[in-house]
C-alpha cells in the first residue's frame, strides 16, 4: 500500500521493508515486486516476507497470503482517527512502539494548531473533471475538511462518487475544490467550465499525491485548509 | 406386405392444411408425387421423415414412427430435401461421406465406408471433383454431391425431394435408371411428368394438400393430370426422348 | 402508430427535462433552476436523445450491410477502436477538450483498418467484413486492458468513462453531434431502397442496378463515423446499437425506410430514459453509469419480444 | 441490328475456361442456353450481366458493359440467377416490389410502380401469397416471387437461369408463354429441351465452356443434341404435351 | 503435421517452465527454486495449457452449433454470466474458495437461461439462441459494471480479475480442469462425425440420423461449462475461443475431428505463450495480464491469415 510507505518509514522500519509495489518511491533498498494491483507471486515467495501490508484488494491478498504463508495487515483508514489508530496496530506488529507514541502525539500536536472558523464553508471536492466525480464521506478528505473547520458537502457513503453537476449548482457549495495529480492530469479549471457559470464559490487548486493518501500528511493537509479556511473568511 | 403405412395423416400450417387417409406403399415401389407448387409435397415428406409432426400414424414395418429412435430412422430412410446447404467449407468427398454416418462404427469412418464413397462418387459422375470444396461448385454439380451422400446412406426408402431440379438431362437419366435398377423404396416429388411417367410405378397425386389420385403408369391419364394441374394435357405428340447412352 | 411514438417520445423528452436530483417547478423557476434546466438539464436530455439516435441508426445499418445478426459497433471494431483513443488522452493527461478528437482519430483508423482488411480483388465479403472488424474490437480492447493496467492511477476514470455517460454537455457539443445524426439520417434515408437490396443475395442485388461493394463500403464507413463520434463523446454505451435495430424489425417490419426510422427513434428513446433514470434513480446527485440502466431496460423488452415474436426476428 | 455482342470473351477459374468467340443477339430474341451441368451457362450469365470480370468484349448497343454505370445496367437487363435468397423477413409484396427499384424515382416507389408490381403478382398467380413472408413459402412459390421480381423490372434483356426450376408445368408454361408473347429479348439456361424447343428460337450449345453450336430451332438435331449432352437422342416418339389451359 | 505440433507444444511447455522473473538453473535448483518451479512455475504453464484447450475446444464446438463465425464464449453469454458471480462473490467478499463455484453456478444459470429462451414447441433456432446469448452477456455485463460502480473498494480487484491471468494456481485447480477438460474433449471427439453434420441444413442433418436439438444441446451445454469452469478460474480471456477455431478450420480443414485437436492445442499453445510473455516481458517482475498478449500475438497472426488464406474460413 503505497499510502504506508509513509507510515513505515516515520516509525523508522525503512529497513524492515525486502519488496515493494512499483509505484512507492520510498525504500530504495527493497526490490519491486510488480504493481500493487497485480503483485508477482514469484518474486514475493522468493523475498519470503512475514507480513504483507496491503490497501483494498481483497481477493488477491488473501490468495496470495495463503500462498506464501505470511500474516496479513489492510491499511485502510478512513478517517484521521483510523490513521493513528492503524498506525499503532502496525507498530505492535513490527515492534515500533515506542516510535509509534511519538509519532501519533507529533499527529495530535498538529491538529492543536487549528484556528477557529466561524463562516464555515460548504466544500466539494473534484476528483476526476472527467467522467465528474467528488470525493464521498468515506474518503479520507472529507474528514480533513471537517477537521479544518469545513462543511463537506454529503455527496453520499462511498469513496468516490460519479456525480451530476446539476447537483453541485444545487448544494451551492461556498469552495469548490479540485485536485491534480496522476488522476485528474490536466483538468480545465473549474471557473472556466460553462457548467459552473453560475456557481458562486471560490476554487481551490490542490495536489492529488499530497490530498489523497490516508497518512501523516494527512495531517499537515488540516492545517493547510484551516489556514486557507482562515485567511479566505477574512 | 407394407412397409410404409400412412393413415389419417393430417398437418395443418396457417391455412394450409395437407390430409392423407390412407396410403401403403410397399418395399421396392417407386412412387412419384406429382402435383402443383404449394400442394404439399415437400411437407408430406417431412412428415413421413418426422421432420414435421402432424396428426395421424405413419408406421414403417408397423412400427410407429414416433417410436423409432432417431438413429434407427437414418437406417430406414434417407432423404434429400429440395433445398440444402453446407456452410463450412468441406469438399465433396466429405460431404459424400457423410453420407455413410449411419453405418459408421464407434467415431470413425471404415475402409469400407470409403469405399462405398468412392463408389458414389463415381457413380455420380464427380470424381474429377472430389476435392472441391463445396460451394465451388455449379448448381448441378451440388445437387448431384448431395444426391450422392443420399444413396450412399443405403436406405431401404429413399425419399427424393425434386432429385433432377438442376440436372441436366444426362445425368437425370443417369440417376433415374440408377434408381430404377435397385431394390430401395424410391418416394419422391417429380415436376417433369414425361419423365416420371417413364421411372416410376406409381404416382400420387396431390392438390391443396389432398390426394387427388393414387394410380399406377397406365392409369396416369391425361383426364387426371389436367385435373392435377389445370392444364390441357394430350398425349402423343412428338418429342425428343432421351437414352442414357 | 409512428405518430404515436413520436408524441410518446416528445412526452419523454419534456418529463426527463423535469426528472434529476434537483426538483425544478417548471412555471415558476428561479434564476439558478432556469438556468440548471436550459443550461444542463435541456442539453443533457436533447444529448441522450441524439446519442441514442446515433446508435440505434449505425446498428440499424450494419445488420443489413454485413449481413449478420450480431453485426453492431462492438463487432465491427468501432466501439473499441473509438473508445481505445480516448482512454489513451485520458491515461496520457492530455487536455480534456481533445478527448473527443484522439477518440474520433483512433475510430476512423480502426474504421480504415477493418476495410482494408475485408477487401481483396476490389470486392468485400461480408464474413471477412464481421470477424476482421471483430479482431479489431479484441485488439483494441486488449490494449485498453493495458492502459487500465499500465496507467493504475487513471484506473477508475477509465473504467468509469467506458461505462458511458454524459459527461460534459454543452449546446457546441450537442450541435456538432446533431448535425452528424442528421447528415447521416438523411443519406441513410435516402439509400433506404438501395439498403433494403442487400437483404437479397449479392447477384440479385447488383442485377437491380447497386454496386453492392460501393454501397456496403459507405454504409460501413458513415455508420463507423456515427459510432466514432458517439463514443468519443459519450463512452461506451452498448446494447443500443445491436438490439433496438432488431426490436424496430420485430415490430415495424424489415422494410429499411422503417427500420431506419423506428431504430432512431427507439434508439433515442431508450436512451433518454436510462438517462433520467441514471440521473434520478439514486437520490443525492450520485449518477449511476447510463450503460447499466440501458442494458437493463433494453435486455428485459429484447427478452420478452423474443420470446413472444421471434419469427419476425431474422431470416423469416 | 445487334443489341448484344460478345467478342472473344474468355474467362478462367481453377481448371475451368470459358471461351466465347463471337456471339450477337437481336432484340427480342429468345436464347436457351443449353449444356451439361458445368458447362458454364452461369457463368457466361454472370460474364454478361458484369458480376465477373473476364477477358474480350460484351457490348450492349455498341456500348461496352464497362462504360455503362451500374444503375443504368440495371434498365438494360435484370437477371434471376439460379439460387436466391432474401434474408431478412420481407413478405413477397416487398420483394416484388424490390424489381421496380431502378424505376424509382427519388426514394419511394411511385403509385405506378405499385400498380406495375400488382400486376407482376397476379400474371405469376402470387396474389393470395402477398403478405406472406418470403421464406415461408414452397420452393416453387419462391421461385415465382423471385420471377415476378425480375419481369417488374422491366429490363429489354432478361437473363433467368434455369426459370422454371421448382415450378410446376402449369406454372412453367404461363411463364414461357408470357416471355414468348412479349417483346424482350430473354437469354436463358434450361435443362428442358423439349421446353426450351417449344418456346425459345435459338439455342447456344455450351460444352466444357466452349461454344458447340449456336442454332435456331429447326437446326436443333438429335445429333447436335447427342453431342451436346452425351445422351441418346430420338425424335418424335410419344409423350404427354401440355398446354395452358 | 500432427506430431510436429505436439512437439512445438511440447517444447514449448518445458522452455516456458524457465522463462520467469527468477531465474532458475533447471539442473540443480536451490530448494526455493526448487519450490518456486514446482509449486508455482510448473502447475501455472499447465493451467495455462488447459484452459488455453478448453477456450478454444468451447469456440470450435460454438461456432458449429450456432452457425455464426462471431459464436464463442461472449457472444452466447457464457463469459459474462460466469464473471458475474466471480465478480459479486469478489466485491462481496466471500471466502475465496468459493469463487470459483459461485461462477460456475451463475454461468449455469446465465446457460439454462439462454437455453431456455432460445427454445418454442421444442425446438432450437441457432439465430435466436446466439441473439439470446448476446443479450445475456450485454444483462450480465451491465451487472458487472454496476459491481465495478457500487463496490468501489473492490474496483481495482475487480478489473484486473476480469482482465484474466493465472494468478494463483495449486495442483488441485489444475487437476480439476484437466478432468473437465479431459471429459468435454472425449465426450465432443466421440461426437465429431455428429458435429460434421451440423454444417448441413436441418433436414439433411437430421435425416442422417442425429437429433440435432439434442446435439445442439448438448454441445452448448458442455461447451459451456467449459467456459464457466475456465472463467470461474481465471477471468475473461477473449480471443482463444473466437480466433484459434477459425485459425485452425483455416489451417487444417473444417474437419471437427481435426478442429477439436486443433483448436485444443493451439489454443493451449497460444495462452503458454502469451503467460510466459506476460511474466517475462516486463522486468522487474511486473506481470502484463495474459489477455493482452493474448490478443495481440493471436491478433496478428489471425489478420495475417484473413489476408492469405481467406476463402478457407467460412462458407467456402
Ligand atoms: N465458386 C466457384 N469456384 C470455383 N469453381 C466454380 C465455382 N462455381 C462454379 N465453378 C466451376 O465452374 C464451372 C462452370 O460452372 P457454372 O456454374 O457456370 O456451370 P453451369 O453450366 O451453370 O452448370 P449447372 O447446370 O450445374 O448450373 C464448373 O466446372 C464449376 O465446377
Ligand atoms: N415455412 C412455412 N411457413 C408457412 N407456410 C409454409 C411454409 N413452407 C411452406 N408453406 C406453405 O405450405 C404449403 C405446402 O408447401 P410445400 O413446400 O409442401 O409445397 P410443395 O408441394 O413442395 O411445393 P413446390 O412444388 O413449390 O416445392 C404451401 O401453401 C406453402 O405456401
Ligand atoms: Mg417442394
Ligand atoms: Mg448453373
Amino acid at each position: 500500500a503505497p499510502a504506508a510507505a509513509d507510515i513505515i518509514e516515520k516509525l523508522d522500519a525503512s529497513e524492515m521493508v525486502v519488496g515493494k509495489t512499483r509505484n512507492v518511491e520510498e525504500f530504495p533498498q527493497a526490490q519491486k515486486v510488480g504493481s500493487h494491483i497485480r503483485p508477482n507471486l514469484e518474486l514475493i515467495t522468493a523475498l519470503d516476507p512475514d507480513l504483507l501490508i496491503i490497501s483494498s484488494n481483497k481477493f488477491f491478498s488473501q490468495e496470495m497470503a495463503k500462498k506464501i504463508d505470511a500474516e496479513l495487515f489492510y491499511y485502510t483508514p478512513e478517517t484521521l482517527e483510523e490513521i493513528l489508530q492503524q498506525t499503532s496496530q502496525l507498530a505492535q506488529l513490527i515492534d515500533r512502539k515506542d516510535q509509534a507514541l511519538k509519532l501519533i502525539g507529533a499527529q495530535w500536536q498538529k491538529l492543536k494548531r487549528l484556528e477557529p472558523i466561524k463562516n464555515k464553508p460548504k466544500v466539494i471536492y473534484e476528483i476526476t473533471e472527467v467522467p465528474l466525480t467528488v470525493a464521498g464521506s468515506k474518503n479520507i478528505i472529507a474528514d480533513i475538511i471537517k477537521a479544518a473547520g469545513g462543511i463537506f458537502i454529503n455527496t453520499g457513503h462511498r469513496k468516490m462518487l460519479r456525480f451530476n453537476p446539476e447537483a453541485i449548482l444545487a448544494q451551492k457549495p461556498n469552495l469548490y475544490i479540485w485536485q491534480v495529480g496522476p488522476m485528474n492530469q490536466a483538468p480545465s479549471p473549474p471557473a472556466e467550465r460553462g457548467q459552473y457559470r453560475l456557481l458562486q464559490a471560490d476554487y481551490l487548486q490542490v495536489d492529488q499525491l499530497q490530498f489523497s493518501r490516508a497518512n501523516t500528511r494527512s495531517f499537515d493537509n488540516v492545517l493547510e485548509l484551516n489556514t486557507y479556511f482562515h485567511e479566505r473568511q477574512n | 406386405m407394407a412397409e410404409l403405412r400412412v393413415e389419417n395423416l393430417q398437418f395443418s400450417r396457417d391455412d394450409f392444411r395437407l390430409q392423407l387417409d390412407m396410403v401403403e406403399i410397399k418395399s421396392g415401389e417407386k412412387v412419384a408425387i406429382l402435383g402443383e407448387n404449394g400442394s404439399g409435397k415437400s411437407t408430406l415428406l417431412q412428415l413421413l421423415c418426422g421432420l414435421l409432426q402432424g396428426h395421424g400414424t405413419i408406421s414403417y414395418n408397423n412400427q410407429s414412427l414416433q417410436e423409432i429412435p432417431f438413429n434407427k430412422r437414418a437406417q430406414l430412410f434417407s432423404l434429400l430435401p429440395q433445398f440444402s446447404e453446407v456452410i463450412f467449407p468441406f469438399c465433396v468427398e466429405e460431404v459424400v461421406l457423410f453420407g455413410r454416418f449411419p453405418h459408421a462404427q464407434g467415431n470413425s469412418f471404415s475402409d469400407e465406408d470409403k469405399k462405398l464413397s468412392e463408389q458414389q462418387l463415381e457413380k455420380l459422375d464427380l470424381l474429377h471433383l472430389r476435392k472441391r470444396q463445396f460451394t465451388q461448385l455449379s448448381g448441378g454439380e451440388k445437387r448431384r454431391v448431395m444426391l450422392a451422400r443420399v444413396l450412399n446412406q443405403q436406405a431401404p426408402i429413399i425419399y427424393l425431394d425434386e432429385p433432377n431440379s438442376s440436372l441436366d438431362i444426362r445425368h437425370t437419366l443417369e440417376i433415374f435408371e440408377l434408381l430404377g435398377g435397385r431394390n430401395e423404396t424410391v418416394i419422391s416429388p417429380v415436376h417433369d411428368i414425361n419423365l416420371a411417367e417413364r421411372f416410376f410405378d406409381r404416382f400420387l397425386l396431390l392438390k391443396h394438400g389432398r390426394l387427388l389420385a393414387d394410380v399406377t403408369g397406365d392409369q396416369l391419364t391425361p383426364e387426371l393430370l389436367t385435373e392435377t394441374y389445370d392444364v390441357q394435357v394430350t398425349c402423343g405428340t412428338a418429342a425428343f426422348t432421351f437414352q442414357h447412352q | 402508430m409512428k405518430k404515436l411514438l413520436i408524441l410518446i417520445f416528445v412526452i419523454t423528452l419534456a418529463t426527463s427535462c423535469l426528472i434529476g436530483s434537483t426538483a425544478i417547478n417548471p412555471f415558476s423557476p428561479s434564476p439558478v433552476e432556469r438556468d440548471i434546466l436550459l443550461g444542463l438539464r435541456l442539453p443533457r436530455v436533447l444529448f441522450s436523445a441524439v446519442i441514442g439516435a446515433m446508435l440505434g441508426l449505425s446498428g440499424s445499418v450494419y445488420q443489413l450491410t454485413l449481413k449478420n445478426p450480431l453485426a453492431d459497433s462492438f463487432t465491427t471494431g468501432a466501439a473499441s477502436s473509438s473508445a481505445l483513443g480516448a482512454v489513451l488522452a485520458i491515461a496520457l493527461g492530455l487536455p480534456l477538450p481533445l478527448v473527443p478528437l484522439i477518440a474520433l482519430g483512433t475510430g476512423l483508423i480502426g474504421l480504415f483498418t477493418v476495410y482494408r482488411l475485408s477487401k481483396t480483388n476490389g470486392v468485400i465479403n461480408p464474413v471477412t467484413m464481421i470477424l476482421a472488424g471483430v479482431v479489431m474490437n479484441i485488439v483494441a480492447s486488449a490494449v485498453i486492458s493495458f492502459a487500465k493496467y499500465f496507467f493504475e492511477d487513471s484506473l477508475s476514470s477509465i473504467v468509469f468513462w467506458l461505462m458511458g455517460g454524459f459527461f460534459v454537455v454543452d449546446w457546441g457539443k450537442l450541435t456538432l453531434c446533431a448535425v452528424v445524426l442528421l447528415f447521416a439520417y438523411l443519406l441513410f434515408a435516402g439509400k433506404a431502397l438501395q439498403l433494403n437490396l442487400l437483404a437479397l443475395d449479392e447477384h440479385s442485388a447488383q442485377s437491380l442496378g447497386i454496386n453492392v461493394d460501393r454501397l456496403r463500403t459507405v454504409a460501413f464507413v458513415v455508420a463507423t463515423a456515427l459510432v466514432a463520434v458517439a463514443v468519443s463523446h459519450t463512452g461506451i454505451i452498448g446494447f443500443v446499437g445491436l438490439i433496438v435495430p432488431h426490436v424496430s424489425r420485430s415490430l415495424f417490419g424489415s422494410d429499411m425506410h422503417n427500420n431506419l426510422f423506428f431504430s432512431s427513434l427507439l434508439g433515442a428513446l431508450l436512451l433518454v430514459l436510462a438517462d433520467a433514470a441514471s440521473r434520478s434513480i439514486i437520490p443525492g446527485g450520485a449518477e449511476l453509469p447510463v450503460g447499466i440502466i440501458t442494458a437493463l431496460l433494453g435486455g428485459v423488452f429484447f427478452l420478452y419480444l423474443l420470446q413472444t415474436r421471434r419469427e419476425r426476428f431474422w431470416h423469416g
